[in-house]
């Protein structure tokens, strides 16, 4: 099967000067949703506005949709939506006005705009809300008003940096709700770059990692998640009690305060720590198969790079 | 850290220096600061070429009392003529058995008599061509302006009424060097247009508008703010040592661009000696002016930032009156009283008392300038417009006085205490609203 | 509200005894104690914060609708720019310029129609000497545009000051800049784009009140073609010196604008710089009778411009090309300087 | 004229004197409203010692919590004490306060160093004392190789680590971090969570804002819920779910026999209804939730049932919030 890619390239390589942003970087972003992630300061920011056409590559070759990167750049962004990570409204226009005016700014007739946008802050939750002030927004309506802005002439892909940066639950739930029917409903691409490595578990299949500039790791997130298989448990009073029948039960256990994780040692785990938990008479609230999160994965592979991760013992030692 | 808060002096000290080097540091990093300093200095440059110019190009010498002119036709100017006693109006009466001088030598022959300016008292001018001598008058007809001496001029400077007139025994003129008197009056008029407008006003303002107006306001716009505050420091003392950083950067400039202005202006000046010493003073005055009255303005407008996250309006109304009160200032010579209402008023009459210590003859020469030689053309009511010699006209316009009822250095030390008066008032209302300010 | 049942009755205990700390070898040393209180008041919904969320409703009749239409091309994206600046100024829904800039527009719009009025009110009760000096003529043609005072220093300037103020330097502040920059729209439309909408409301008061008192004067008085064919020139020569005025102001004040994050900096900049070099150039010409240094001043290069071309009387000593150079040459660099900022421009936030 | 130096006494004075029963930090009916918003209505608190979690949403009234405890905003009614002493319009206070903004802007000219030694003069150090100071703490947050260089080329997590070093100077008693995680990729996360549970090892009393109940979880149990400007709940957040415990509660178990385990399940008192939503699921409601959880191991292994995960659904503070609000939220 021939695979549907958006997005590639050969050899892209950016520098400012002697600083290496993207270092000969060779991705394939097939269609539907990708994560883009890296430790801050990776070159996310410079691989967004590289794929915009925005900046000048020093060397290499990238194409999105189809389009060259160096030479077709408006048309690029004709075709994308893309929605920035920090505030792009003007605080004191009306939500509706913002929207039609970004959509006008592609090219549409007001008159279509206009409408486009009502379609577009309907379907990001902001029926009601529409003609109040940007300023008035909570961080969530702006994120939401943000991505109606990049939606409005429904692109082909939708480049999203940091969707859910600094809101709470509700409204986190929402994004991602909304991007996934983006992604599933309307058969549109999603390239989302973020932190919080449980939004993009939820909302993509596939992940780019970068690292300093370079390419950590690309692909399905299920195929990267290799990592041995442990059980996690919540339990509810006598936690040291129950960590200890459970190292006596010749189990591995790690525990953090009241959340363990268990070695799986076979079907007979899940029993095990059942009759450990009835012995020792406490509660097990919550007992799952522990999949390496993303945010495992992250760190596994970031500690491969040679990134530390500073424990307790580390920090200590500078007092 | 046991005894880290020994005194109460040496804390406040610790706190003071650290805000204030951050802030001097702060500057440092903006480019206004540089393109705001870099922009009056070259600004001051290009006026100052203009000044080096006008010193090195010669005053054409007019003939002031047509002494040049050989009316008579017989050869003889008839300044030679009127001092050897025969008629220069009359062909056939020509002094006998002398040679005719050149008429160049009749022009300027009767200069203003300067060593008689230099020491400020009343100036006595000399009739140096003798215009006297052709009226066959008896002695007191010479001296109609009855100070005892025949053939002279007095310039009366009443200080009780602060009015100064000139008065010229009759018939006497004098033909001064336009060249010697133009550099002069203009080289002091240059000073005090430059030290008055240029660099009290205009830089006085402009430097406060661009470096004081944010020194709050723009922290709490981008939110930096909360580290100052969230520190034992009372927003008083924050207020303070901000604009003691803004001190450390504006007064050094003010003060280097008016040494340099001096040390240019000093050597480059009509000067007899090497130097200048007698601008000095004046110079200095107006540094002192201009510091004062940046660090006034850079309160007002520091306060105006706290008061309204669109003080900047505010500061450029209250300019906008300043600049009233500074032309009202320039222009009345210091007689208004509303004056006193501003800051560049108070400013104004440093410089002006400053003047009038380093040169005490300027009122004289003023006058001596304006009266021209005492000849000019009449108008229809008969009386005599004199015609001012080149450069009395800007000096007298740029002159002041600083017309306190004291002597010039208590009006220089009354002026200043008003200044640093307005500037801690400013301080206090400016602290006590930010004390009362919620930050967001 | 039944968070009192809940919660209300009693404060936690003291949770000393059910510490857990992530590792059992860290010691926990800090006194842990809670003193839990609520609020006494049952407090009424109206009152409290109204967090802004989205319905959660409507998550299941979330519908994505695709959109197929054409997208107009480059220059339909352009007018949208400026559409969006320039009706701004009168209608809502577009830029929002603020409350104080619309008053002093309308405020510089009506007090420009000043000679409009005085020209008609002495017209009419046919005060001829009074006419003659407000009426239409070859100097108050000049003074409509160029004036000193007030129309250079209160209106003319002032607004410039508050059009340009906040007109690049925002969508730096605001990030608006990545709405423009991430669409097909290059920055030299952009900068294209905000510079005509700046110039154009610029043109809109000073030529557009010139135009009201010139045809005014012409329909109210029932001048004849003689008279009109006399003026029309000096009328074009007028509206040519608006043009260069309102465009000189623009570049500069757009220079700034680019050149800066904030609103204020442009805005006193453009003020400071043409106050300030007039001031120098007033001082040196009261000093030593030399009027070439008005050419570092905009205002009075401009001036100087449009006396020869409107052919009244020169108040400067200097030859007017060299005015004409300085105007090209001010003008050069300004656009120099705005063009390679924009060029630098981030797409997102500064 | 000159400032006040009643507020600059010496640290022996009584004034700045722990006052040994006086929690470090009280709310007593402290409202703020902003117009017509009222940001906190009504809120009583007494925090002394240990790591505490501070939780709302955005626009919850956490931030203004902070803002009113820092001095920077006046309280509508009611008195805030810290240490004891009115923070409005009194810095004195926070000399023993180290206080980390949300705000992301810093002074991105100066070196971390610089930085901080600046700011550590301000609490009345000798130049020398705060050079040595801002070693310490920036060796503390693990930033120490990279301190001479300008905040402007750090990353987020790196200026979010300088900002809370520059709190740490001075050692203070009581630290306020707003919003300390958001932004940060995993790596910086676990840095600043461990950075701040030490702090809290250390006996100090630090407040941590969030939105996120499972990372300040991993901080702490000791949680304060704010919603819509009014305190919710405090305590243990396992506290607080015990609490919670006495309301209408589902578990659901996965299992291979779900029918089976049910008739089982059912023998326990506690719980009101079964059901089988999914394939391989059995739900179970219960009013009890403790009491069924106690019983439940012993249970299943009776049953002699596999089950392969229990979970509790809706167990994040949004579920929280809505049961402490009545499900209005």
């Amino acid at each position: 099967m021939v695979k549907d890619l958006i997005i590639e390239s050969t050899d892209l390589t950016k520098a400012y000067g002697p600083h290496i942003a993207l270092d000969s970087l060779n991705i394939e972003i097939e269609k539907g949703a990708t994560g883009l992630l890296g430790p801050n300061g990776a070159g996310k920011s410079t691989f967004l506005k590289t794929i915009l056409g925005l900046i000048q590559l020093t060397s290499g070759e990238g194409k999105v949709l189809g389009y060259d990167v160096r030479t077709q750049g408006n048309l690029i962004r004709q075709n994308i939506g893309y929605m920035p990570e920090y505030d792009a409204l003007n605080p004191n226009m009306d939500a509706i006005h913002q929207v039609k005016y970004s959509g006008e700014l592609i090219g549409m007739n007001p008159a279509v705009a206009l409408q486009r946008a009502h379609q577009a802050l309907d379907y990001v939750g902001l029926g009601e809300q529409r003609y109040r002030e940007v300023e008035s927004f909570s961080t969530g309506m702006k994120q939401a008003t943000k991505l109606a802005c990049a939606l409005i002439h429904d692109p082909k892909l939708i480049i999203a940096d940091e969707p859910s940066n600094g809101l709470d639950a509700k409204a986190r739930e929402f994004m991602l709700n909304t991007l996934e029917i983006t992604v599933n409903e309307g058969q549109r691409s999603v390239l989302m770059a973020s932190h919080l490595m449980d939004d993009v578990e939820r909302v993509c299949e596939n992940i780019v990692l970068l690292h300093k500039g370079k390419l950590a790791a690309q692909g399905k997130i299920e195929d990267l998640k290799a990592i041995d298989k442990e059980v996690e448990i919540h339990v509810w009073g006598s936690a040291g009690k129950m960590e200890e029948t459970l190292k006596d039960r010749g189990m591995k256990v790690r525990r953090e305060g009241r959340v363990m994780r268990i070695g799986h040692t076979g079907e007979d785990t899940y029993g095990n720590i059942l009759q450990a938990a009835a012995d020792v008479g406490t509660q097990v609230r919550r007992m799952h198969d522990h999949e390496a999160t993303l945010e495992d994965l992250f760190l596994v592979i970031m500690e491969r790079l040679g990134q530390d991760v500073k424990s307790t013992d580390d920090l200590l030692g500078g007092i | 850290m046991s005894n880290r808060m020994d005194t109460i002096w040496s804390q406040l000290d610790r706190k003071s220096t650290a805000i204030a080097e951050f802030t001097l540091r702060q500057y440092r990093t903006r480019i206004s600061t540089w393109v705001v300093m870099i922009a009056s200095v070259v600004a001051l440059l290009l006026i100052l070429l203009f000044y080096i110019e006008a010193m090195n190009t010669e005053i054409e010498a007019i003939d002031n009392d047509g002494d040049s002119f050989d009316s008579d036709g017989d050869g003889y100017p008839n300044g030679q003529e009127k001092l050897l006693g025969t008629n220069p109006d009359s062909a056939e009466d020509f002094p006998s058995g002398v040679e005719p001088d050149p008429p160049e030598k009749w022009i300027n022959e009767d200069d203003i008599d300067w060593d008689s300016l230099q020491d400020g008292t009343n100036y006595v001018g000399a009739d140096d061509d003798g215009d006297c001598l052709e009226y066959y008058d008896t002695s007191s007809q010479r001296d109609t302006n009855d100070n005892g001496i025949e053939c002279d001029i007095i310039v009366n400077v009443d200080s009780f009424n602060s009015t100064i007139s000139v008065i010229s025994d009759s018939g006497v003129d004098e033909d001064p060097d336009e060249d010697k008197y133009g550099k002069e009056a203009g080289h002091r008029a240059f000073i005090l247009g430059i030290g008055k407008f240029g660099i009290v006003y205009l830089l006085g303002i402009f430097l406060p508008l661009f470096l004081a107006t944010g020194l709050i306001r723009e922290e709490m716009s981008e939110g930096t703010i909360h580290y100052m505050l969230a520190k034992p420091i009372a927003r008083g003392e924050v207020l303070l040592y901000r604009m003691l950083g803004y001190i450390g950067i504006t007064w050094p400039f003010i003060l280097a661009v008016c040494i340099g202005l001096c040390l240019i202006t000093g050597f480059t000046g009509p000067s007899d000696s090497l130097f200048r010493w007698q601008d000095v003073p004046v110079w200095m005055s107006i540094a002192w002016a201009a510091m004062l009255v940046s660090l006034v303005y850079g309160t007002i407008f520091c306060g105006f930032g706290i008061v309204w996250k669109n003080g900047v309006i505010l500061a450029i109304i209250f300019a906008a009156w300043e600049l009233g009160m500074a032309f009202v200032t320039i222009l009345t010579g210091g007689d208004s009283s509303i004056r006193y209402m501003s800051v560049i008023g108070w400013g104004m009459i440093i410089v002006d008392a400053g003047a009038a210590i380093g040169w005490p003859d300027n009122w004289q020469l003023i006058e001596i300038g304006l009266w021209g030689g005492g000849h000019g053309e009449e108008n229809w009511l008969g009386e005599v417009a004199f015609i001012p010699l080149p450069g009395a006209e800007p000096l007298s316009v740029f002159s002041g006085s600083p017309n306190l009822g004291v002597s010039n250095w208590l009006a220089f030390v009354i002026s200043t205490i008003v200044l640093i008066f307005q500037g801690i008032m400013a301080w206090f209302i400016g602290q006590t609203i930010f004390k009362g300010k919620e930050v967001n | 509200m039944p968070d009192d049942d809940l919660v209300g009755e009693e404060p936690f205990e003291p949770v000393q005894d059910k510490v857990e700390t992530y590792g059992a070898e860290t010691p926990v040393t800090g006194q842990t104690k809670m003193q839990a209180a609520w609020s006494a008041d049952t407090g009424d919904e109206e009152t409290s914060a109204k967090v802004a969320s989205s319905p959660q409703g409507q998550i299941f009749e979330q519908i994505y609708t695709p959109w197929e239409g054409t997208l107009n091309p480059r220059w339909m994206r352009n007018w949208a720019i400026l559409r969006h600046h320039i009706l701004g100024i009168f209608k809502k829904g577009h830029r929002p310029w603020n409350i104080p800039t619309r008053l002093f527009i309308f405020f510089v719009v009506i007090a420009s129609m000043t000679d409009v009025a005085l020209a008609l009110l002495f017209g009419m009760i046919g005060e001829p000497t009074l006419y003659d000096i407000w009426g239409v003529n070859r100097d108050n043609l000049y003074g409509h545009v160029m004036g000193f005072f007030p129309r250079n220093i209160l209106y003319y300037p002032i607004v410039a000051a508050l059009l340009v103020g906040g007109i690049i330097s925002e969508d730096r502040s605001h990030g608006t800049s990545a709405l423009y920059f991430s669409r097909p729209i290059n920055r030299f439309d952009y900068t294209a784009m905000k510079f005509l909408s700046v110039c154009l409301i610029l043109l809109f008061i000073i030529n557009g009140t010139l135009a009201a008192y010139y045809f005014v004067d012409i329909l109210v008085m029932g001048k004849g073609w003689a008279w009109i064919i006399d003026t029309f020139p000096m009328f074009l020569a007028a509206f040519g010196c608006g043009i260069i005025l309102s465009f000189t102001y623009t570049s500069i004040g757009l220079a700034l604008s680019s050149i800066s994050r904030g609103r204020f900096f442009p805005a006193i900049g453009l003020i400071a710089i043409l106050m300030g070099t007039r001031s120098i150039a007033a001082i040196v010409d009261a000093l030593f009778e030399r009027s070439l240094l008005y050419i570092i001043s905009p205002y009075d290069s401009v001036a100087h411009v449009c006396q020869a071309l409107i052919g009244t009387e020169m108040t400067y000593q200097h030859p007017w090309v060299w005015s004409l150079v300085s105007v090209v040459i001010m003008n050069g660099l300004a656009l120099y300087l705005l063009a390679n900022r924009v060029s630098s421009m981030e797409v997102t936030r500064e | 004229m000159m400032p006040d130096m009643t507020q600059h006494g010496k640290a022996e004075t009584e004034q700045w004197n722990p006052q040994q029963n006086v929690p470090v930090i009280m709310f007593d009916r402290v409202s703020k409203t902003y117009g017509r918003i009222n940001a906190l209505n009504s809120v009583s608190l007494g925090i002394s010692g240990g790591v505490t979690g501070i939780l709302g949403m955005n626009g919850a009234g956490k931030s203004t919590l902070f803002k009113l405890m820092m001095g920077k905003v006046k309280p509508s009614s009611g008195a805030i004490r810290l240490f004891g002493i009115d923070p409005w319009k009194n810095p004195a206070p926070y000399s023993r306060v180290g206080f980390v903004p949300e705000h992301e802007k810093m002074y991105d000219w100066m070196t971390a160093f610089d930085f901080i030694v600046t700011f550590s003069r301000l609490h009345g150090l000798t130049r020398k004392e705060a050079e040595k100071e801002a070693t310490r703490v920036l060796t503390f947050v693990s930033l120490a190789d990279v301190m001479h260089k300008r905040i402007g080329q750090f990353s987020k997590g790196m200026r979010q680590r300088v900002k809370i070093a520059h709190a740490l100077v001075n050692d203070p008693e009581l630290i306020i971090l707003d919003e300390p995680l958001q932004g940060c990729d995993p790596l910086a996360r676990t840095t600043i969570m461990n950075v701040i549970k030490e702090l809290g090892a250390m006996g100090r009393t630090v407040l941590v804002s969030s939105h996120i109940l499972n990372e300040i979880e991993r901080i702490t149990e000791q949680i304060v819920i704010l919603h819509q400007g009014r305190v919710l709940a405090l305590g243990n957040s396992h506290a607080i779910r015990e609490m919670l415990d006495q309301h209408p509660h589902k578990i659901s178990l996965e299992c291979d026999d779900p029918r089976e385990l049910a008739k089982s399940v059912i023998k326990i008192g506690e719980v009101t209804g079964m059901s089988f939503a999914e394939e391989g699921k059995l739900l179970i409601e219960t009013n009890h939730l403790g009491e069924v959880h106690k019983q439940l191991p012993k249970t299943i292994i009776e049953s002699g049932r596999k089950v392969t995960s229990i979970d509790n659904p809706n167990d994040d503070l949004q579920s929280i919030l809505m049961y402490l609000t009545g499900g209005s939220s």
